[in-house]
């Protein structure tokens, strides 16, 4: 199982290598969730199955939720920015 | 900053705190105490067969109490900065006719597991942040579809935030009452009292991360709530 | 080498990793990433570390867990606070 | 009782700064009285004091403020001569502002930071150790700058600039050379207390260097205030202060406070036969030898009054530096009768000045012409205040000279007779101009600006009256020095308790 | 009696959350009077039983978590409880015209008292960690409460700067418990030795914790957040907030790893807190705006702070006392001293309707006590007598002469004359006869917190042994708390 270990643990890096190096932002956010979800199969390898069920549900599930949700406003706002050229009051 | 400077202090600054993290660890001192050992020797007396939720909610019960402070003054601070003239819900989502059948069969799906990660807490893996989670995730999806829940930021909404906090510290300060340490349990009453505490405590976590999603400033809030009381 | 240890030292290099995101990255939900990734790293090393000693320890499981419970409320309040930023016409990166 | 008598002299003057600000600007007479009865009553307490110092009365009063280190208050035969001159001058120059400042803004906060000032004064009076004295030095700064910028012009802003740059560093020097002190000599916290003929003398000569530049550290810090050459910038810049400022800051606290801490430090921190033998006390005279000169130079080509009078203070302040420098009760004696001779001068000349000013708008010496018919009362107490700077008998300044004059003899200095010579002929140089344009030369031309009108007397009675009486003080000081309360028999009586063991 | 003190503020905040608003504006000073008195009972019980240490839970340390109530953690609790009074007697006058904010501020404020008490109580280094969370996001919970476009950007740069900053710290705690199997900290003391893993983790919990206790050159986040927060949150912010994480600096350094830290790392820290003073005093004297020129004062000012690493560590028993105690007094009388001024700038501000320095002229006429109290608090944070921050520096030379560090004697007497260049410009334009814009009253209750709050920083002048004593309290009893030096 030392094979999977070392694959696992490369996964997790390459995950947030993507996170960071990638240049659209929805894209990060879901190598993100992704980076979550091995994350929550290293807890299981680590005996630590309460810390798999919480990343996944929290770590994985609910910030990439919260971030995707973000992600929608940014957009939105950059939009609104762009179509009104001038300024807010 | 320029970019390449910036680059190369932050490269420079990554790279020393990896070599110092990789010589901490590797060059591990031997450990003395043994607190694992502790905690199965002092597991039975804790009221709770798994030992991840005795920790949490009895022996360093503190810990988790100032933890839902934290979530709390989270909410608080997202309740603070809702705007008052949010935009009303996209509604094209509430209509969609897939999304509310999916909704209406997942949710009770969500909310049994929910119950169940929680029961399960007290001797399995599991406990109230995992079901409170998995609350917030029903809550969430019941939001996108167009379900108005937790909206509203009447005294009922922040009573629910609360709701296990204030039972939290009610179980903690009335061990004082009874001439025992502050967080302690009465004996024989531990298990049950942390089920109870367990048990509101998804329920508001539930709330707490479902009322930040909903809450939070942008095109997902129907309407701001008023702020009367 | 033990898992545990295996892990630990991987989670030095996302730490590793991660900071050198958080002082590069220019856009503020990048940064935040980069905060909850970092956060994953030194739960691997907070529980990695300690078990390659003596197997199996709840009590950092359970750290580990409160740690989670706090990013997860910090992210969310960032979040919070940077919807509002950028509706108040503030810009995201920069 | 005994214990508390200096709290309670401190307390009149900080207890009346403090209902001062809280009162409204309107409440004028209540405040007036306030101020008149504090400054009586403060009066009243010096004397008693003074009383009990000369019977051998002792009066203490200490309060741990840091672990081995007192806030000490205690009254001796020094610090009452100091603390008698400022409660005297106290009254008289409250008076003198209460007429000068008829009708201006701000009274409310001139007269709180005034008591203040006088407060500060007190404490280093009756400071009892170096710590103590450090604690009141730093307050005169903090108390004084308030009344100097008190115009709000940008001029008196521009010279409340300059005077904070050389006091507070002058402060910073000093502290420098007080934390010195504590640190390396005085681990016991006893050698720091101010005590007749000082202790330094009891160390070992390894310290000497460390004391010798811990000496110059602490001049150097006084030095700023006593306005010692090359550090007396700012006090010609300070003139744009009011009349009464000017008074306050020249006679009594600010040059004051400077010069009795050299004097302290000389007599009461290093013993004087001690600094005498570290070789200090030459460069010291030196160097106020070298101010009093150039004081005088200076003053000669002032156009305007006060300017004329600050660079005479700059001078003749040095006296007080440079009778502690001789070696020799006689010395000892002139310079510190030269304390208060010198305040009850400047005090009177800077009075006349204001009422010039406030008068007839009189700034510049050369509309000074034939004033003395129109203000002649005014002009006898200028004229006694100059011919007594001068040094002509038998007014006060004849006796400090004098005195410095057989002290450098004794002191085996006889160089010093020459710059008070050379002093005197130059005091006589830029003042005795002045008061032959005052009363010799013709009026030319209607006055700048006549403000107040000849009347009963020639201006305000609160401004004039003052005046006469620190002139009569002046005068009284010389003709009575014989006399057993003179100013002279007390600074004897201190010179005889330095020099007694 | 421990746990009282975190009680009360949860208790509190739970109930300004939840109760309707006029009876949270009624029950704010009860809540005060029986933190203070609480407090005050608690300073009192220390000074006659000696240090005690409280399990919770009944379980004790390592298991379990315990409080540990000493000399220095009283002393801070009561100079938490006093200060956060005043503040928010000022903040129940000042909010009034912040409808909106205010119901949220008492909650969180609350929550930032619980989190401080519970910081100075802790004895478990994971514990703090969770209190440093709960105080930094309540404190940029605060920050962001107005909701306008530079504040809320201020919130965030504070927050990531929290965040990461804790972040670096739980890094370390992570590596300690690896290393020794314990987080409490009274163990630790006893076991950390001078070994690389030791080293690291006080490393990253070092970087960590000046990040958060904005220590030069990583303050770029305090003046916007300090200078944009709201008047009352700003005092807060200066006077309490960023001591907690100095506190559990001090408490690192000087006993958990006093084994591991090293005289060169020691002086290293000496010179940050010297940048952090002289860059600090000279961005005060640049700034145009008021409230930027405090909180860069704050910037300078702690790193006096910084000062006690080099002055106590390596040298002699006696020099390393006198540090610990100037450095003590320096915390407290700048904690006084920067709430006034906070406090008084706030009135200042308000009554003229800007914040430009240049523009105070006639200030004076109109808001004199609050001028007098921003006087008040500028002598003691130019460490002239009689106030603390005398007392405080005064301390601090002594130890500097005791040990022969004359470098550090240097920069504190160059900061002191720094500090009254930029505190003076205030003054001088204050002097200013005409005023440009009309000034407006201010209710009497805000000057007058604010001048309570800088009589106080001149009263420790006179009183600074009360706190010395209580500080010598440390020793719980044998083998459990190192003793602090």
């Amino acid at each position: 199982m030392i094979a999977f270990d070392i694959l696992l643990g490369l996964g997790l890096i390459l995950a947030a290598s993507g996170v960071f190096l990638s240049t659209h932002l929805f894209r990060s956010v879901v190598l993100f969730v992704v980076f979550g979800l091995l994350l929550a199969i290293t807890w299981t390898r680590l005996q630590a199955p309460d810390l798999a069920l919480a990343e996944a549900a929290i770590g994985a599930g609910l910030t990439g939720v919260l971030f995707l949700d973000t992600l929608g406003t940014l957009r939105k706002a950059k939009q609104k920015r762009r179509s009104k050229k001038e300024p807010r009051p | 900053m320029n970019r390449t400077l910036r680059i190369a202090v932050a490269g420079t600054v990554a790279l020393g705190t990896l070599y110092a993290l990789l010589v901490a660890i590797l060059w591990v001192p031997e450990i003395q105490v043994n607190l694992p050992q502790q905690v199965a020797l002092n597991l039975e007396q804790s009221g709770i067969a798994h030992p991840i939720t005795a920790v949490l909610l009895n022996f360093r019960s503190y810990d988790t109490l100032l933890e839902i402070a934290v979530l709390l003054v989270a909410v608080v601070t997202g309740l603070a900065l809702r705007e008052r003239d949010a935009l009303t819900a996209s509604t094209e989502q509430a209509r969609d006719p897939m999304l509310h059948a999916l909704t209406r069969r997942l949710l009770p799906l969500l909310l049994i597991t929910s119950v169940y990660i929680l029961w399960s807490g007290s001797y399995a893996p599991g406990g109230a942040f995992q079901a409170g989670a998995l609350v917030a995730a029903a809550g969430v999806i019941a939001r996108l579809a167009g379900y108005d829940i937790a909206s509203r930021a009447d005294v009922l909404l922040r009573l629910g935030l609360a709701l296990g906090f204030i039972l939290f510290l009610t179980v903690a300060v009335s061990a004082m009452l009874g001439g025992r340490p502050f967080l302690n349990y009465p004996e024989g009453w531990a298990g049950s009292l942390i089920f109870l505490i367990e048990a509101v405590l998804t329920f508001s976590i539930g709330l707490t991360l479902i009322s930040l999603f909903v809450h939070a400033p942008g095109d997902s809030s129907p309407r701001g709530g008023a702020d009367d009381d | 080498m033990t898992i545990d240890l295996w892990y630990a030292a991987v989670g030095a290099v996302i730490v590793a990793l991660s900071v050198f995101a958080f002082l590069t990255s220019k856009h503020l939900m990048k940064k935040l990433l980069a905060f909850n990734i970092m956060g994953s790293g030194v739960f691997l090393i907070m529980v990695g570390l300690p078990q390659h000693q003596h197997g199996v320890d709840p009590v950092p499981q359970a750290l580990v867990l409160t740690g989670i419970v706090v990013a997860v409320s910090a992210t969310a309040l960032a979040l919070v606070l940077l919807r509002r930023y950028v509706r108040a016409g503030g810009n995201p990166a920069p | 009782m005994t214990a508390l008598l200096p709290v309670f002299v401190l307390a009149t003057s900080l207890i009346t700064a403090v209902l001062i600000f809280i009162l409204p600007e309107r409440y004028y007479r209540l405040r007036v009285s306030l101020n008149l009865a504090a400054a009586v009553l403060k009066i009243v307490l010096v004397a008693v004091m003074i009383a009990g110092i000369a019977n051998q009365v002792d009066y203490e009063f200490r309060y741990e403020l840091l672990p081995g280190i007192d806030l000490v208050l205690r009254a001796d035969a020094l610090s009452m001569l100091f603390a008698g001159l400022s409660s005297v001058l106290w009254l008289f120059t409250t008076l003198y502002a209460i007429g000068y400042l008829e009708g201006a803004p701000n009274r409310s906060r001139f007269f709180g930071f005034f008591s203040l000032c006088v407060a500060s004064t007190m404490g280093i009076a009756l400071a009892g150790n170096l710590f103590t004295f450090l604690i009141f030095f730093e307050l005169l700064t903090l108390s004084t700058y308030p009344l100097v910028v008190h115009r709000g012009t940008e001029e008196s802003l521009r010279a409340g600039r300059t005077y904070l740059k050389y006091t507070l560093g002058g402060g910073a020097v000093l502290l420098v050379g007080v934390a010195l002190m504590y640190g390396l000599v005085d681990q016991t916290g006893t050698m720091t207390e101010f005590a007749e003929t000082g202790t330094l003398s009891a160390l070992p000569s390894e310290q000497h260097f460390t004391l010798a530049v811990i000496f110059f550290v602490l001049i150097a810090g006084l030095g700023v205030k006593a306005a010692l050459v090359p550090l007396h910038g700012w006090l010609p810049v300070a003139m744009v202060a009011p009349a009464p400022v000017s008074a306050l800051l020249h006679a009594v606290a600010v040059v004051k406070a400077g010069a009795f801490g050299i004097v302290r430090v000389i007599y009461n921190i290093y013993g004087v036969e001690f600094a005498w033998q570290l070789g200090v006390l030459l460069p010291l005279a030196i160097l106020a030898s070298i101010t009093i000169i150039w004081g005088s130079l200076r003053a000669l080509q002032q156009v305007e009054m006060k300017k004329r009078l600050a660079y005479s203070t700059v001078s003749q302040v040095s006296y007080i530096a440079l009778g502690a420098c001789l070696f020799g009760p006689i010395g000892t004696i002139g310079g510190i009768v030269h304390l208060l001779h010198q305040g009850i001068m400047k005090v009177t000349l800077f009075f006349c000045a204001g009422n010039y000013a406030e008068t007839l708008g009189i700034h510049k010496i050369k509309d000074l012409d034939g004033v003395g018919r129109r203000m002649p009362l005014t002009s006898i107490a200028f004229t006694l205040g100059a011919f007594g700077m001068i040094g002509v008998p038998p007014l006060a300044g004849f006796i400090s000279k004098w005195y410095l004059g057989i002290g450098a003899l004794d002191a085996g200095m006889g160089w010093v007779i020459g710059v008070l010579i050379l002093s005197s002929m130059l005091n006589a140089g830029y003042f005795l101009p002045i008061v032959y344009r005052l009363w010799f030369k013709p009026k030319q031309g209607p006055w700048p600006d006549e403000h107040i009108k000849a009347a009963r007397f020639e201006t305000h009675g609160l401004l004039l009256w003052p005046t006469v009486a620190t002139a009569v003080f002046s005068l009284a000081a010389g003709l009575f020095a014989a006399h057993a309360w003179s100013p002279l028999s007390w600074a004897s009586l201190i010179a005889f308790r330095e020099y007694l063991p | 009696m421990t746990p009282i003190l975190l009680i009360i503020p949860l208790a509190f905040a739970i109930l300004t959350l939840l109760l309707p608003r006029h009876w949270v504006r009624a029950i704010i000073i009860p809540g005060l009077v029986l933190q203070v008195g609480a407090a005050v009972l608690l300073c009192m019980e220390i000074y006659q039983h000696g240090p005690q240490d409280y399990a919770l839970g009944d379980w004790q340390a390592p298991l379990g978590i315990s409080l540990i109530a000493d000399g220095f953690s009283v002393t801070l609790l009561a100079l938490t409880a006093l200060i956060a009074a005043l503040c928010a007697i000022y903040a129940q006058y000042f909010l009034t015209r912040y409808p909106r904010e205010q119901r949220y501020f008492w909650p969180l404020f609350w929550f930032l008292l619980a989190a401080l008490n519970g910081i100075w109580l802790a004895g478990d280094l994971f514990n703090l960690y969770v209190g440093l969370e709960l105080l930094g996001l309540s404190a940029v919970g605060m920050v962001a409460l107005t909701a306008e476009k530079t504040t809320l950007k201020a919130a965030l740069d504070y927050l990531y700067a929290a965040l990461f900053g804790s972040l670096a710290y739980l890094a370390g705690v992570a590596l300690l418990y690896g290393a020794y199997g314990t987080l409490s900290i009274a163990q630790l003391s006893d076991m950390a030795a001078a070994n690389p893993t030791t080293q690291v983790a006080l490393a990253l919990m070092t970087v960590g914790l000046l990040l958060k206790t904005a220590i030069f050159p990583l303050h770029y986040w305090l003046p916007p957040a300090h200078g944009g927060a709201l008047a009352p949150v700003s005092a807060l912010l200066s006077a309490l907030v960023v001591k907690a994480s100095f506190y559990i600096l001090a408490l690192l350094w000087l006993d958990v790893g006093a084994l591991a830290v090293t005289v060169t790392a020691a002086q290293a820290m000496g010179a940050l807190g010297a940048g952090a003073i002289f860059w600090g005093s000279w961005q005060a004297f640049q700034t145009r705006q008021i409230k930027m020129l405090v909180a860069y004062s704050t910037v300078a000012q702690l790193g006096y702070l910084m000062l006690l690493f080099p002055l106590a560590i390596g040298v002699s028993e006696a020099a390393a006392q006198l540090a610990w105690q100037g450095t003590i007094l320096h915390l407290l009388a700048h904690a006084f001293a920067k709430a006034a001024m906070f406090l008084a700038v706030g009135t200042l501000v308000l009554a003229l309707g800007h914040g430009r320095i240049n523009d105070f002229g006639g200030v004076s006429q109109r808001n004199p006590v609050a001028l007098f109290a921003f006087g008040l608090s500028a002598v003691s944070l130019m460490g002239l007598p009689p106030s603390g921050g005398f007392n405080a520096k005064w301390l601090l030379l002594q130890s500097a002469i005791a040990s022969g560090q004359w470098h550090w004697f240097v920069v504190m007497i160059i900061g002191g004359l720094l500090t009254a260049a930029y505190v003076f410009r205030v003054f001088r334009v204050s002097f200013l006869q005409s005023a440009k814009h009309e000034i407006q009253d201010t209710h009497p209750a805000l000057q007058l917190s604010a001048l309570a709050l800088a009589l106080m920083a001149i009263a420790l002048g006179f009183v600074s042994e009360l706190p010395l004593s209580l500080m010598n309290l440390t020793d719980i009893a044998p083998a459990t708390m190192g003793g602090t030096p």
